[in-house]
This record gives C-alpha cells, structure tokens and sequence, in this order.
C-alpha cells in the first residue's frame, strides 16, 4: 500500500460523502437526475474506499491522517478494526438509507436541503468512527448534532420543530458535558490516540479521583446520545422526523455514536484495568440494566408504531453500554457484534414502519390488523426484526444476546441474565402482539390512505428494496455467524486486539 | 455428523451420535410425514392453506433441527422454529378460541423459551465457552441451571403443572398439527433434558426423585382431567399431559439408575415416546376425521387398535412400553407398582370416556348432515401408523436381516415387548383395563354431572393470560 | 513602523478628504480599505519575524513622549479590524442600491477605524483617553444614521460614554498626580496599593466597564445597537466594545499593584456572571432579532471579563489565549450574526423573531450564516468559539474551579437556547414569512464570510496561540 | 499652599455638583450640562495639580497643561455633538 493512500484514504473516506453533500446543497429542486447520481456515487465510491481500507486493516495497514488543531491535540483520523467496524456498519445502511429516502421522498419539497444534511450526517457519523483521540472524536460528536438536527425538524411541524428543541437541548447539553470531559482529560493526560488498554494508567495512582469526574463527564455525555436513562428523553420525541432520518437516527448516526463513544472510552481511553480498579463500571452497568427494562416497559403503552420503535431502541441500544460495562471479552463481542446487529434489524424494522406510513398511511398499531397480505415482503421484513429484537433465531439479535448473556455468566454476574431474558420477555411482549396483527389480524376498517406505487409490487420498488435487504443481512448475520465476513468474527477480532493488553 | 462450525458459529454441528436421538428421529420423522401427508387431504379445501403449509413445514424443520443438533445453539434455534411456528398452527382457524389459545401458547412458549436461553447461557459459560453437548457432559450441573430446563422444556413436554396451554390448543389446531404437536413436538422437551442434563450428575440424583413423582402426578392429573371433558380432542390432549408423565417418569428413572442399566431405561424411555407418538398422532388424526367424515369399520377397527394400543392391552406397543417401564422402575427399586397399576387404571379410565365420547360426536354429526366416508387419503396415514406401532412392538421378531439396515437397534426396543408376553405380565396388564370398565360405568352413572362441573374449572388460565396480556397491552 | 502609522493615519486622513469630496467617498473608501489589509497582513508578519516593536511618536523622549507598541496581540487587532472594516465596507456598498446609508458613513467609519487602530497600538493613559473618546463620539455619529428612531438611544449612549469618559479621566489625573508619569510600561510595577491608586483604578474601571458594556452597566449597549443600521451594529459590537475592554486588560495586567488584584478579580467575574446569565436571558426572551444578538454580545462579553478576571487570579496562560481568543472570534462571529440578522430583517421585513418563521427556504445562505456564527458563539468545535472556551476550560480544570465551570456550563447552554431560538424557527414550514423583495445573494454571502472565518480560526489555533505568546 | 487646596476643594465641589445633577435628572440637557461641570471639576483639579510644583519654586507642569487644553477641545466637541443630537431629537415630529 502505498505511503499516500495510508495517509489519505481516512479523509477520503469522509470526503465522499461530505463533497456530495455541500454540491447537493448548491443544487435547485428539479434537478432530481443530477441530485440522485451525486448521492449515489458518493454511496458507492465510500463503500469502494471502505472495501480497499478494510482490506488493508485486516493485513495490518496503519491508516492515519493528522491534522494541527488544538495545541496538544491534533485532529487524527486512524483506521483501527473498532472504527472499521462502524464504518462499514454506516456505509452499507447509508446505501439502503439513500435508496430508502430517495423514494421516499419522491415530490417533496426542500429535498436538496434534506439529501445534503443527510450526507453531512453520514459524513459525521464515518468521521467519529475514524476519529483518533478524543478532541476529534468531540468534533465530530458535535458535528453530528448539527448535521442531524435539520433532519429531524425537516418537516416543520410544530411537532417536529418541539422535538428539534428537545432534541437540541438533550443533545448540546450532552455535548458540552462531553467537552467538560475531554478538557479534564486533556489536562490530566493530554489527547494521545486511542490506544487499546487505554492511556490513563500512570496517573490512576495521584488523579483517582478527578479520574472519576472525567468519566462521569464524558459518560453522561455521550448517554446523552446513546439513550441511557435519565437523558433518553429527546429519543421518543424525535421520531417526527420522517422515516429514514428516523432509521437512520435509530440504527447508525446518533445513539450508535454514544454508544460507540461508550466502547471507545471504556476500552482505548480508561482502559478496563482502570475503570475495574476504580469501581467505574458498576453505575454504568446499573444504569444500562435498567436502561434496557425501562425502555422495553415504555415501549410496551405506545400505540404509535414508529414510537413504540424509539423505546425499543432505547433498550436495544444500552445492550451495548451493559456489555461493555461487563469487562469482559465475550460480553465486549457482544456488545460490538450487537452494535452491529442491533443497527440492521432496527433500520429494517423502521423502514417497514415508513412503508406502512407511507404506502397505506399506516401510523398505529392498531390499524396493522392484516396488512400481511396486502404488503407481505415489508410484513415478512418486519416479522424477521421483531424476532431478532427479542433474540429469537435465527435472527442475528440472537448471537449478540447469546453473547452478552454469555459474558454475563463469564464475569459471574448471572442476575444480568436475568435482565435478558426479562428484557426479551418485554420484546416479545412489545413486538408479537404487533406481529400477530399484521398476520392473523383481521382488519376491520380500509386503511387510512392508501396509495398505488407500483403496478406489480406492493409499494414502491425504492421503498421495498431496502428493507428486503437488510432482512436478508439480518438471517445472515445470523445464520452465518461464523464466516469470516460476518460481524461476530469481526468483533471477536476486535476484542483479540483490545484484551491482548490487558494480559 | 456434520460440522458447520466455520460458517454457522463456534461448535455448530448436525448428526446422530446416540441411540436414543436416531430412536427419536426415526418416530418424529414418521409421525412428520405421514401428518404432512394427512394434510394434503385434510387442507385441500382450506383457504389458508399456504399459510398452513409454511408453518407446518417451518415447525416440521425446527423439529428435525432440535433432534439432529449437536450443540446448543442450534437446538435451540430448532426449538425456537419450532415453538413460534407451532403458534401459527394453534392460531390457524381464527376463531375465538384458537386465538386465546394462541395467545396462552405465545406467552408460555416465550417465557419457556427465555428460560432455556438463560439456562443454555449458564450452561455454556460453565462449560468455558463451549457449546456442543457431548463437551457439556462432564461439566457438574448447578440447581438453578437445572431448574431452568426443567422449566422451560417442561413450558414445552407441558407436564403437570407446565401443561395449562396444553389442553387449549391441542384441541383448536388442524388434526394434523395436533397430531404432530402431541406426537413430535412436546416430545421435544423430554429429549431436550436427556440432551442437556448428563445422567451422570450427582445432583440429578435429587432431582430425579422429584421429577419422577411429578411424572407420576402428571400421569394420574392428566388421566382423571381427560375424564371430566366432553371433547375428543381435549379428552386426547389431557390423555397427553398423562402420556408425558410417564415420559418423564422413565427419564428420571433413567438418571437414578446405575450407568450400566441406564441403557435399558433409555430404551425404554424411546420406546414409550415412540409408541405414544404413534398412538396418540393416530387418534388425533382419527378425531380429526370423525369431526366431519362418517367413520366406517375400518375406521372403526383402527379406532380401536390405537385405544387399546395406549390402554397397553397386552401384545400391543402399549403393553411393550408399560412393560419397559415397570422394568426399569423394578431395576431403580422403586416401590411403583401399586403406583402404575392406580396410572393403568386411571388411563384406561380416560380411554373409556373418549370412546364414550367419540360414538356421541359420531352420532350427532350423522344426525347433522350426510356425512361422506372418510377419504382414503386420510385413511392410509392411519393405516401406516398402525404398521409402525406393529413394527415397533414385533419388529423384533422379524428376521434380523430384515430389520439390520436400520439405523436402530430396534430389537432393543423389540426385547422389551417380549418381555411382556410373560402370562404374569399380561395378567398385570390386563386387569387394570378390566376393573375400568364397571368403574366408568359407575362414574357416568353417579358422577357425571360433577366430572362436567370439574371440567369447566379451566377458565382462570384464560383470565390470568388476558390479565397478563392487558399489562403489555393496555387497552387504548 | 511605518505600517503602523499608516494603519492609523491613512483612514484618518481618507475621513479628511471625504468630508472635503463627499462625491469620490465611496471610491476612496474602497481604496484605503482594501489597501490597508495588506498593510495589517505586512505589518503582523513583520512583528511576527522581529517581534514586538515600540516608537515613540514626534521623537520625544520616553517621559514626554506617546509610546506605540505593536506586540502579537495588538497586530491581531489591527488586522482584525482592517477585515472587518473592509467587509462591513462591502456589506454596505452591496446593498447601497437598496437601503442606502446616509454618505457620512463614508468618513464616520473610517474615523472608527483610526482611533480604533490608535487605541490598539497606544500605551499611554492619556492618548488612549483621547481614542475612546473619539471612538465613543463616532460610534455615536454612527448610530444616528438609521435616522430619528436611533436618536434617544444615541443621546443615551453618547451621555453615558462621556460620563464614562470622564470617569476615566479623573482616575488618569489622580495617578498622574501620583507618579507624574502616563507612559504605561514605564508606569509597570510603580503603582503602590494606597487608596489613591485604588480610587483611580476603580474609576477607570468603572469607566471602561461602562464603556465595554459590562453587566450591569450594559444599559445602554442593546437600545444603541439594536437601532443602529444593521452593518453599524456590526462594527459596534465586533470591535468598539472591545476597545475599552483592551484597556481595562493593559490596566489590570501591567498597572494595577498585586495587592488589589483578587478584589478586582472578584469584581470581574461577578460582572461576567452577571453578563453570562442575564445577557443570555435577556436575549432568550426579547422578542425583536437584533436586541437578541445584542443582548448576546452583552453575554459573551462576559467570558472575556471572566477569563480577565482569572486572569488576574491566577495568570495561566490559558486565560489570556481564552480571552483574545474570545474577542477575536466573538468579533467575526457577531459581524457576521449583524450582518445576516440585518440581511434578514430588510429582506422579510421582521423585526421581531417570530417573523424569521421559514428563513432556512426562503433566505438559506443568510440564516446558514447566522447559524454558524452562533455556533462559534456557542463554543461548537470547530470554530474559534470552541477554541477559546477550550482554553478557558483547561484553566478552569488546572485551576479547579468548579462552580465557574458549572456557570459557563450554564452560561453556555442559554447561548445554545438564544441561538437556536431563532435557528428553530426558520426551519418552520408552516408559515414562512415571505420575502419583500427577491433576496440579493452578495450580501448574505458576506455575512457568511465572516462567519465561515471564524470556523477556520479553529485551525490555526497554533499560530494565533503563537501569536499571543501563550502556549497552552 | 491654602490656595491650592481650595482649588483641590473646588474640583471636589464641582464633580459633587455635577454628579449631582447628572443623578438627579431626567431632562437630558440638564445631564449634558451636569457632564459639563464635572468636566471641569476634572479640569479644575488637573490645572491644580499643574500647580503643586510652582508650590515648590518650581515650573508648572506644563504636560498637564496640554492635557488640560486637549481635554477642553474634546469636552467641547462632545458637548456640542450632544446638543445637537439633543436638538435634533427635540425637533423631532412626535
């Protein structure tokens, strides 16, 4: 490889969709050809540059590009096999997303505007998986508030613009409690890369204490965006946006960033040693638990399906913190492989939710009863999440859940299992009864607005196509979870690298 | 064997290594086809049929899985197949009872199979990560993991008291479906404890105890609730939780025993689920039938084969299997008799009711329409199952070519029911069977209006499923 | 030198002839401004290479003298005021066809311009009194130009600038009584901690506060520059607030005896409190825009004072490089938050922040422009914003000052409230408010310039930081 | 040297007075003279400052002078910005 691309290709990675996007902007309303051929090429040129950078990272490249930025803290860009993995997870949903939103937005207004902070959010979200050290991972974090907040207001409605605000707020406050965080950090230890095992070892001995307030900073603010308990609130509200910003907020950009950002500050930051020796881990992994039941309990009053949907993200994504909580090797393969897992099956599921909105102006659960056979393939799609989201196989939510309660039992704390199963019992409690009604339902009124896309298919081929795949990515992320391709093997690849200094 | 473990994930694996799982593949596997085959008859006119078919076809795969797996994760992504798609089957008719009964199913198949993952999960993590169950047997067990199979396969085996979503919807599936699902698929869960609680295990020595006396409750609870009910169905699905029982019964026997008899207790434990498999998916197939075909001598005579067959009137599978039974309980030393004659008369008992039962059903559908001959299509599974029970019971005596290219060793099983033609044997069996008869009779007689009363008492499982389904599902 | 002198002189002399030519005003402005932005570049590369440079001015000796420094820090100055001038120059001619301003705003900005830059080179009591001063008269003449509305409030500021003045006038004559020196680095270290000194020094400080708009001497500051044309505004609260802001730090950090630096320390910082919160408050409640970019200058103002005040506390260099680096991006960002907010205002005829409903369709660029300005304001990375609170942040953790951290926590989210007060609202597709008049796109993407300016001040944090003699 | 501290209390009298009036209020011209009269006040003082080394047999500070004279020019020019503005806010059409 040459000495070049090592360099560059970081930032070309994050270029392909940033330009697209600031063209896009520049762009008028009626030039749909032009629009959708730079979105598309942006797609398909970062999932080359991906391909050619995963490569690379399995062979051992070091991939680093550098930027001057704050004295101390330079703007790094690394491509390490954590950030590969959210980068691929990202690129790929992007796809699906851009195809999704092109349909789905077909005669909208204001879609220039749309598909250029949509490619902004993208280019966020792929430069905070890249991001070296924590001052570019900050930069970032923020960037991607900014980039998704048009997104989620891009209605106007007095709905959505009261849940831009609350998004705003939930978020920036999670953002500068993040920067309070880094800033300590910063002083205590300067802004070093990443480094598996972590870097604040020498100073556990003198700085415990501040240490402690470090975390907790950056801890509350990056649940801020992962959901965790008491900053979930913006989460629920912010489904107004239409569905794949709300996919795309779901299952890749926004909680997946907290939650990512939870992994990189247990594991490259603090380091397990530290947060183990200094009691870090017990509030998380309390708070995570009961994250995950709280949010499966809430799910279960909504009658909004895409709501319903946010609450079950709110569960599904502290999966994550709790297994990284757990510290220890096969729950951090499950914590990684369901960051993964958890992103697909909730992208399928809420772009089966847009297509039930927008092909038959399906919004309620109720309203589901029989609409199998009316829209059978985006029915069977959403059957399959549902199922993973309990952690049924052979759907992937099963492996990941497999491990994490594996990882439970490894660290000797059984009673977790407990939260599991409680959890899937929920899931189930939350998801079956809405499946039951699209299958064995019978429905008892015309839907509310039905709408012919397509002669042969039962909506528009854009709108189906996503979900199709990504149903498939479910069953075989599932299925074939052993393959070197597949997601598990990844992590499990992962948690070699990061665990092999603890040793 | 099969060894998938470089694409499936770590340790995954197909195959056959034990006795006791090519036994039960052999008898789920019949029972499978010959129901799938029932079905092209008994489906032809359904609008639904696809739907049928896919789930019949998904729980018939998630079956076969669970048997053929090797290690825990695909077992229990069979039983997960298995569990989900045998809902579609209950929910299948639409109607009111079939959806409560759905919905009990559901709830009860999740909350079992949670409970088998967390113990899977235990399981797993004692053994140091490794997920194939030969590796597991070594590896001490713990109360709780135990607790949890025994739980949550026994939400599926549905013996007494896991067996309230049992009578429920046994009765509102297709007959095929609850052919299978009576047969095959609550079998699942016995052959799921043999498979994950190594008869080795010190502790199992205190379980088995337990779980043996459960049997036997079950046994007796499920003969004397089939009693008070008035539908075939139910009265064969109550049989079941009675059937399971003794299931049960010899594989808790099975890990009391010493290693070197445990052998013949496991013989006898595949041979007993075989038989029932046979007998019951037959009757259920049979009162599929009576519910819209006039049954006619043949049918008749087939009736009868398969009730004396689980009554275990001597030479039939049923006395072969009882037969087994008594000698492993007599190889534990367990103080059973008087125990299984009291369970021999309380099935023969229940049988009498539902032959009672069947000419009453028989009767009112003639006097409802002009019902047609039942179609040979479904006549010739019956037909088949009889020859399998035959086969089960006497294949033994067949010359051993015939027999040695199975998989099986089938004389095993053909010992047994040899051992049952001693005349103190048959006399053992036969006047339980004997002594039914004027005790039906005196039931119906001075009892019957209290057996119905009894009867009804199931309601409170349909409450407390819509009590529990109302927490997770408010009404808007 | 010379550079220097010409910063100061040629827009002085430029004023001259405008008056004298009010017909060629336009084009000779043009030419000194763009001609002095080389000048300012030449000039801070110069101090760059051979570093901090002093005259004496009409070579005088040292005690009679006006001595003219020209460090990292007042170079920066210079060139920020020199962009800016040009840009709101530019502004102001793009939209000259529209809403002309009156002609004096020719020579008065050019005269803003030359006492401004004398202000930032002079370290002598007196001169500078004579700057400010000026500057005040100016910014006064300045703010009548939107005509009869902006009059009570001119008079207001003008009376409180002169009172401010003069304050700071007494405290000069009461330490020249002392010391019979104005000359500030010969007057370094001198001072005693008598009561004398101290009541100069809290007169000046008084002053300069009231000057610099201070809370709670900030009355003036939203009325005056809420009313005054749009690119006025711009130039008010860009550079002329933080002249007298330069002094109290050239005060404080040379002048003023060690043993009255804590109080004055605590003075500051609950003024920057103050300002923090109230300013933001203020601004998150008034109903018209620019009061809302007013008040939020009365607000970020604040953190200059605070990191001044910790300044004196502690001297870390992180608080220096946080305050100029506050000044610095402040002044980019809020021209470009007038200038856009200006924009908007003639385009949809709003004055009040409810009438921005639906700006993001109809006016894109001027409200993309506001909303990355008040991202630096907020202190987003990467902006310059971000680079100074950052710097500010690392002083506060080395220093442990926890319940400052937690106000500037506080402080920071009601910016975060005011700016996107307006940012939410325009993306409101219910009822946009209609443009007047088909937009003019050169004028909003010169109030984007300044805005996008300060995002890639981020960037060269290094040099600036070089520049300010601070390492971090 | 009495003198001189007269002259110092005449200052002081003249700020008081005028800061006074400044107060006081509200008419604006009453203001703009109040800012007038502690002009000189300041003036005052400095002139007398001028004076102390004349006390001394020595020259009169002849810096302070200049600064007396610049600070007249600047208080005058502001003063006559002030009416202006005021005149012209007077003869604004209410």
């Amino acid at each position: 490889m040459q000495a070049w691309s090592l360099e560059f290709l970081p930032l070309l990675i994050v270029l392909s969709s940033l330009l697209p996007g600031l063209l896009i902007f520049t762009l008028k309303e009626q030039q749909v050809a032009l629009r959708t051929s730079l979105n598309l090429l942006g797609v398909v040129l970062k999932l080359v540059l991906v391909y050619v950078m995963w490569q690379g990272v399995k062979a051992g490249d070091n991939y680093e590009f550098r930027l001057a930025f704050l004295p101390g803290a330079d703007l790094i860009l690394h491509a390490d096999a954590l950030s590969l993995l959210f980068v691929v997870l990202s690129s790929v949903l992007w796809l699906a997303t851009t195809i999704y939103a092109i349909g789905y937005l077909e005669n909208s207004p204001l879609r220039s505007r749309f598909f250029g902070y949509f490619s902004l959010c993208v280019s966020a979200t792929v430069g905070l998986a890249l991001a070296g050290n924590l001052v570019s991972f900050l930069l970032f974090y923020e960037l991607l508030t900014l980039a998704t907040f048009p997104l989620v207001v891009h209605r106007g409605t007095p709905q959505s613009l009261a849940a831009g605000r609350r998004y705003l707020a939930y978020t920036l406050s999670g953002g500068l409690l993040l920067m309070l965080g880094v800033s300590l950090l910063h002083l205590l230890a300067g802004s070093p890369d990443f480094t598996p095992g972590g870097y604040v070892l020498p100073l556990l001995a003198t700085e415990g204490a501040l240490l402690k307030v470090a975390f907790a900073l950056l801890i509350a603010g990056l649940g801020v965006k992962a959901a965790l308990f008491p900053l979930h609130g913006w989460l629920p509200q912010a489904m107004v946006a239409p569905a794949p910003v709300s996919a795309l907020l779901h299952a890749v950009a926004v909680v997946k960033a907290g939650a990512f950002g939870i992994v990189r500050v247990v594991y490259d930051v603090f380091g397990v040693e530290v947060v183990s020796s200094l009691d870090l881990a017990w509030p998380l992994l309390f708070l995570a638990a009961f994250t995950i039941l709280f949010g499966s309990w809430c799910a279960l009053a909504q009658q909004d399906i895409k709501k319903r949907l946010a609450y079950s993200t709110i569960s599904q994504v502290s999966y994550i913190t709790l297994g990284v909580a757990l510290l220890g090797p096969l729950a951090a393969v499950g914590a990684l492989v369901h960051l993964v897992h958890q992103g697909v099956m909730k992208i399928t599921l809420f772009f089966c939710a847009g297509n039930y909105a927008e092909t038959l102006g399906i919004h309620k659960i109720r309203e589901l009863n029989g609409v199998g056979r009316r829209m059978p393939l985006t029915s069977v799609a959403f059957t399959l999440g549902a199922l993973g989201m309990i952690g049924i196989p052979p759907a992937a939510g099963f492996i990941s859940k497999w491990y994490l309660g594996l990882g439970a039992a490894e660290v000797a704390q059984p009673w977790l299992i407990l939260v599991f199963v409680l959890s899937g019992l929920l899931n189930a409690c939350y998801f079956l009864p809405v499946v039951y009604r699209i299958w064995f339902g019978v429905q008892y009124s015309a839907w509310p607005a039905p709408q012919r896309f397509s002669q042969r298919l039962e909506t528009h081929w854009m709108l189906l196509v996503p979900p199709v795949f990504t149903m498939l990515l479910i069953l075989l992320m599932g299925l074939f979870a052993s393959t070197e391709l597949s997601p598990l093997s990844w992590s499990e690849l992962i948690v070699e690298r990061e665990f092999s200094f603890d040793d | 064997m099969i060894d998938l473990s470089h694409l499936l994930w770590p340790g995954a694996g197909l195959g056959l290594v034990s006795v006791v799982s090519q036994g039960w593949l052999v008898f789920s596997l019949i029972l499978w086809v010959l129901a799938l085959g029932y079905s092209l008859s008994s489906q032809a006119a359904d609008p639904k049929a696809t739907r049928y078919w896919l789930f019949m076809l998904l729980c018939f795969a998630g079956n076969m899985l669970l048997i053929t797996a090797l290690d825990a994760l695909s077992f229990y992504l069979g039983f997960s197949i298995m569990s989900l798609a045998g809902a579609g089957l209950v929910l299948h008719s639409g109607s009111k009872q079939a959806r409560r009964a759905g919905r009990l199913y559901l709830q009860l198949a999740i909350i079992g199979e949670l409970l088998l993952f967390s113990a899977l999960v235990l399981r797993a993590a004692a053994a140091g990560g490794l997920y194939d169950w030969q590796s597991w047997q070594t590896v001490p067990l713990d109360h709780l993991t135990i607790a949890l199979f025994v739980l949550g396969l026994g939400l599926k085996a549905g013996f007494f008291p896991l067996h309230l979503w049992l009578p429920q919807a046994h009765p509102v599936a297709p007959a095929a479906a609850s052919a299978v699902l009576s047969g095959a698929m609550i079998k699942a869960g016995i052959f799921g404890l043999w498979l994950f609680l190594p008869a080795g295990d010190p502790l199992l020595q205190q379980w088995g105890q337990g779980l043996l006396w459960l049997g036997f409750g079950s046994a007796i609870f499920g003969a004397l609730a089939a009693l008070c009910q008035q539908k075939s169905k139910q009265i064969l699905a109550y049989s079941s939780v009675s059937q399971i029982g003794y299931v049960l019964m010899l594989l808790s026997i099975s890990w009391l025993l010493v290693p070197e008899q445990q052998a013949l207790a496991l013989s006898a434990l595949v041979a007993y689920a075989a038989h029932h498999a046979f007998a019951k998916g037959a009757l259920f197939l049979l009162a599929g039938s009576a519910s819209r075909y006039r049954l006619s001598q043949l049918d008749l005579l087939l009736l009868g084969f398969f009730v004396v067959s689980l009554a275990a009137l001597p030479l039939t599978s049923g006395a072969m299997a009882k037969a087994a039974l008594k000698q492993a309980t007599a190889a534990a030393a367990l103080p059973l008799a008087l125990c299984l004659y009291l369970g021999a008369l309380c099935t023969a008992l229940a049988l009498c009711h539902l032959l009672m039962r069947f000419r009453v059903e028989q009767r009112e559908l003639l006097s409802r329409t002009v019902a047609d001959s039942m179609p040979w299509l479904q006549r010739l599974p019956l037909l088949l199952l009889a020859l399998a029970a035959l086969t089960l019971s006497w294949g033994g005596a067949l010359p051993s070519a015939w027999v040695s290219w199975l998989p099986l060793e089938l004389a095993a099983y053909t010992g047994l029911s040899l051992v049952a033609l001693a005349p103190a044997a048959i006399w053992a069996a036969s006047w339980p069977l004997l002594l039914a008869v004027p005790v039906y009779y005196g039931l119906q007689r001075y009892a019957a209006a209290v057996l119905q009363q009894l009867g009804r008492r199931q309601r409170w499982v349909f409450f407390c499923s819509l009590w529990l389904k109302r927490r997770y599902q408010p009404l808007a | 030198m010379w550079p220097a002198v010409l910063l100061v002189t040629l827009p002085l002399a430029a004023a001259l002839l405008m008056l004298l030519w009010p017909r060629r005003a336009r084009v000779l402005h043009f030419a000194v401004a763009v001609g002095l932005l080389p000048l300012a570049v030449s000039f801070l590369l110069q101090v760059t290479v051979s570093g901090e440079q002093q005259w004496f001015l009409g070579n005088w000796g040292p005690l009679l003298a006006i001595r003219w420094q020209a460090d990292g820090l007042t170079t920066l100055l210079l060139l920020v005021s020199v962009t800016l001038h040009l840009l709101v120059s530019a502004y102001v001619g793009s939209i000259q066809r529209r809403n002309p301003l009156p002609a004096a705003f020719w020579p008065l900005s050019n005269l803003l311009l030359a006492s401004l830059q004398a202000l930032w080179l002079s370290r002598d009591l007196f001169n500078l009194y004579v700057c400010l001063e000026l500057l005040g008269m100016v910014a006064v003449a300045l703010v009548t130009l939107s005509g009869d509305k902006a009059l009570r409030p001119a008079l207001d500021y003008l009376l409180y600038s002169l009172f401010a003045s003069l304050c700071y006038l007494l405290g000069v004559a009461l330490i020249y009584a002392g010391y019979g020196v104005l000359d500030i680095p010969m007057l370094a270290g001198q001072l005693e901690a008598n009561w004398l000194n101290a009541v100069a020094l809290t007169l000046m400080t008084l002053g300069l506060m009231l000057k610099a708009a201070c809370w709670p001497l900030h009355l003036w500051l939203p009325a005056a520059h809420a009313s005054a044309p749009a690119p006025v505004s711009a130039l008010l609260s860009a550079l002329v607030v933080k002249g007298p802001l330069f002094i109290l730090y050239l005060l404080w950090t040379t002048l003023a005896p060690a043993a009255f630096l804590p109080a004055a320390a605590y003075l500051l910082a609950s003024a920057a409190l103050g300002a923090m919160l109230f300013g933001g408050i203020a601004a998150i409640r008034t109903p018209y825009s620019k009061s809302l970019v007013a008040y939020s200058t009365v607000a970020q103002l604040g953190y200059a004072t605070l990191a001044l005040a910790f300044i004196l506390r502690f001297n870390l260099p992180e608080f220096v490089a946080a305050m100029w680096l506050f000044v610095l991006s402040h002044a980019l960002a809020k021209a470009a938050c007038f200038l856009a907010i200006g924009e908007l205002q003639h385009t949809l005829g709003a004055r009040q922040v409810e009438q921005l409903k639906g700006a993001s369709q109809t006016m894109p660029l001027a409200m993309f422009a506001f909303a990355v300005a008040g991202g630096s304001l907020i202190g987003l990375p990467p902006s310059g914003g971000f680079l100074a609170k950052w710097a500010l942040l690392l002083g506060l953790w080395q220093s442990q000052q926890f319940f400052w951290l937690l106000a500037l926590v506080v402080a920071t989210l009601l910016s975060a409230a005011y700016v996107f007060r307006v940012v939410v609202l325009a993306f409101d597709r219910a009822a946009p408010t209609a443009p007047d008049f088909s937009p003019q796109r050169l004028p909003q993407y010169l109030a984007l310039l300044p805005a996008l300016l300060v995002w890639v001040m981020a960037v060269f944090s290094l040099p600036l930081l070089t520049l300010l003699k601070q390492e971090l | 040297m009495l003198s001189f501290y007269l002259y110092l209390a005449t200052a002081a009298l003249l700020l008081g007075v005028g800061s006074l009036g400044l107060w006081r209020g509200p008419e604006l011209l009453r203001r703009i003279l109040a800012l007038n009269v502690i002009g000189a006040g300041i003036f005052m003082l400095m002139v007398s400052l001028a004076y102390r080394p004349v006390l001394y047999g020595e020259p009169a500070d002849s810096v302070l002078h200049a600064l007396v004279l610049t600070g007249l020019v600047v208080a005058v020019s502001a003063t006559a910005f002030a009416l202006a503005l005021l005149g012209r806010l007077l003869a604004r059409p209410q």
